[in-house]
């Protein structure tokens, strides 16, 4: 399985993506959920950002908050929603919206 | 080209997880793919036809009509909308008007499904 | 394409929103679903409840005198007697000490199928054999 | 005997802090209280006439009138109703229309204040 | 501050609880909130309930989860929306739904 | 009754739902109130910012071009312009890791009022002397 989840939530509420097995796993952080790529708490980076080496997140999502590429986390892939389209139907079999 | 499927249930103003699911069905679309969305919950009421654009309020009628001319076919849960107090003769043309089996069928054609849930 | 499975996974808990029931409602569709497809092509949903989802499965819901609307139990109940698989997580019915036997079953409208409970690695299975994952 | 001033922002159809605005407002009305709603952001939806009651969806419809039959005062943010496509002939009568002050002056008025957000 | 709080979720995402200080404060469990007093999490009550001894749970959303009133923890009082009414009016100045 | 007090609390992020955008434009409102009012009647709100509500308040938002819609941060230039105090915790912009230079300001609007930083007990003290608190 090669699953793509988008990440919309800076506190998610469910456990899902802890548990899930995936033989690739991608996390596209959209919404608040751009916050896991831009901040951190308490000078913590978001411990998502360990769980796979496949990050993007959502440009349009970061300025519309005041934030600036410049402040993603260099793990992150910044992609726009063109690319999007493209990681959805070229790197991943199966999409979930957590 | 492949076809994807969108079920979107977040309400329309001002929740971003109904941009989203537009905004990813415009890019999509146009790179040449074949795109559906499925309306349900509150995002049925999108559908309501003579919606006023004040910048304060996102709103949806001008941003479908132009997935429609784009060939993006969309259709609304009808019980979902009609329990909502919005008819038929009420909504944005070209829209369809389905029941849930409509969204399942569109699965079965789909390469790729994004269910967007939440209110 | 004959035949397509889909995972429907609820995961947040009934009575809030409307999505988590719209899961049920929506997994039940594929019944009539092929009216609208060509002969010989089906969709098989599997309904899973896992993490808060499972706490909307407890029998014994009086939404219909309290708000209104149908419960829950009885979606449930209607999955069961149009033959559909219903999976609950065992590990999360355990954290949060719900008994087997207070699951809903259909027994009474003369349905065969039972909610099955399964350690989370078989919902996983049902993951990773379906084409298609739809989270509520 | 006091007042109350409910603002509802969360929406119709099965979200349940919808429910409780209204079945509290009934409670409070009951017992003698003086009660007015304000209705904004996607509640405004549920002034909507004419919402078929489906027994798997809930409306809102037929407990606003019983609510406005009682003395309830209901309000609508008129903007946020009129985004999304709703006009005021489409509206339940004897429901408000009014802009954002209309809840303030109720808060100014009221013993007690209840605002519920979400969506 | 006489503080009447509306708990409507399992999990908060805000802290605004843990923050308040009220001269009195008092829990009304309803919605999602009500398992709060009715379920233990791997056999642990909610830590809620150890905020203040004035607890309430709204009855009507008890019941439309298939739950029962002996489920619910003895600290917390089972009360209905008329109660509730009374509670709001007689024994907080103040109400806040979280 | 003279004045009334209320505290308006923004404690969850901006551009999800609406609600917390409506806290703010909801504040504002208190500047055409008195039409409804008697003579010497008014409202004060206070706009506060807690929590991950803090997040919506870094300068440089770029809604109209992106989603069509005015940002979060020009609706709260518009209550410095109209004198309405915005207090956020500060607490809570170093939790976040939020300089006080990102926050917006309405300079350019010729406003005399800013946002004011102030740690979580003044904002307590705004709770504490509110008829009514609103939360969202």
């Amino acid at each position: 399985m090669k699953l793509g989840v988008f990440v919309s939530d800076i506190n998610l509420t469910v456990d899902t993506l802890d548990r899930l097995k995936a033989d690739k796993l991608g996390l596209i952080l959209v919404q608040n959920g751009v916050y896991h790529a831009t901040s951190k708490v308490n000078g913590k980076s978001s411990s998502l950002l360990d769980k796979t080496p496949n990050l993007y997140v959502l440009s349009e999502d970061v300025t519309i908050r005041g934030l600036k590429d410049t402040d993603v986390d260099s793990r992150v892939k910044v992609v726009n929603y063109s690319d999007v389209v493209d990681l959805m139907f070229n790197d991943y079999d199966q999409i979930a919206w957590l | 080209m492949g076809t994807l499927t969108i079920g979107c249930f977040p309400s329309i103003v001002g929740n971003m997880g109904y941009d989203f699911a537009l905004k990813l069905a415009d890019a999509a679309v146009s790179k040449g793919h074949k795109v559906s969305i499925w309306f349900s919950g509150n995002a049925t009421v999108s559908v309501k036809a003579h919606q006023k654009h004040l910048k304060d309020y996102s709103t949806a009628e001008k941003y479908l009509q132009a997935l429609l001319a784009k060939g993006v076919e969309i259709c609304t849960c009808e019980a979902c909308t009609v329990a909502r107090g919005i008819q038929k003769t009420e909504g944005i043309e070209g829209i369809q008007w389905n029941a849930m089996h409509w969204y399942l069928a569109k699965i079965h054609a789909a390469d790729r499904v994004l269910q967007i849930g939440g209110e | 394409m004959g035949d397509v499975k889909c995972a429907f996974i609820v995961q947040k808990p009934q009575y809030k929103g409307e999505t988590s029931r719209l899961a049920i409602t929506h997994a039940i569709a594929y019944q009539t679903v092929e009216i609208l497809l060509e002969d010989g092509d089906t969709v098989t949903p599997k309904l899973c409840f896992i993490g808060e989802g499972v706490l909307g499965l407890q029998k014994g819901q009086n939404a219909m005198d309290v708000y209104g609307i149908t419960s829950t139990e009885s979606h449930v109940k209607n999955c069961l007697l149009v033959d559909l698989n219903v999976l609950v997580c065992k590990e999360d019915l355990d954290k949060y000490g719900i008994s087997e036997d207070s699951l809903p079953d259909a027994d009474d409208m003369g349905a065969d199928m039972k909610i099955q409970v399964v350690p989370f690695s078989e919902i996983q299975k049902v993951l990773d054999e379906s084409q298609h994952v739809l989270f509520f």
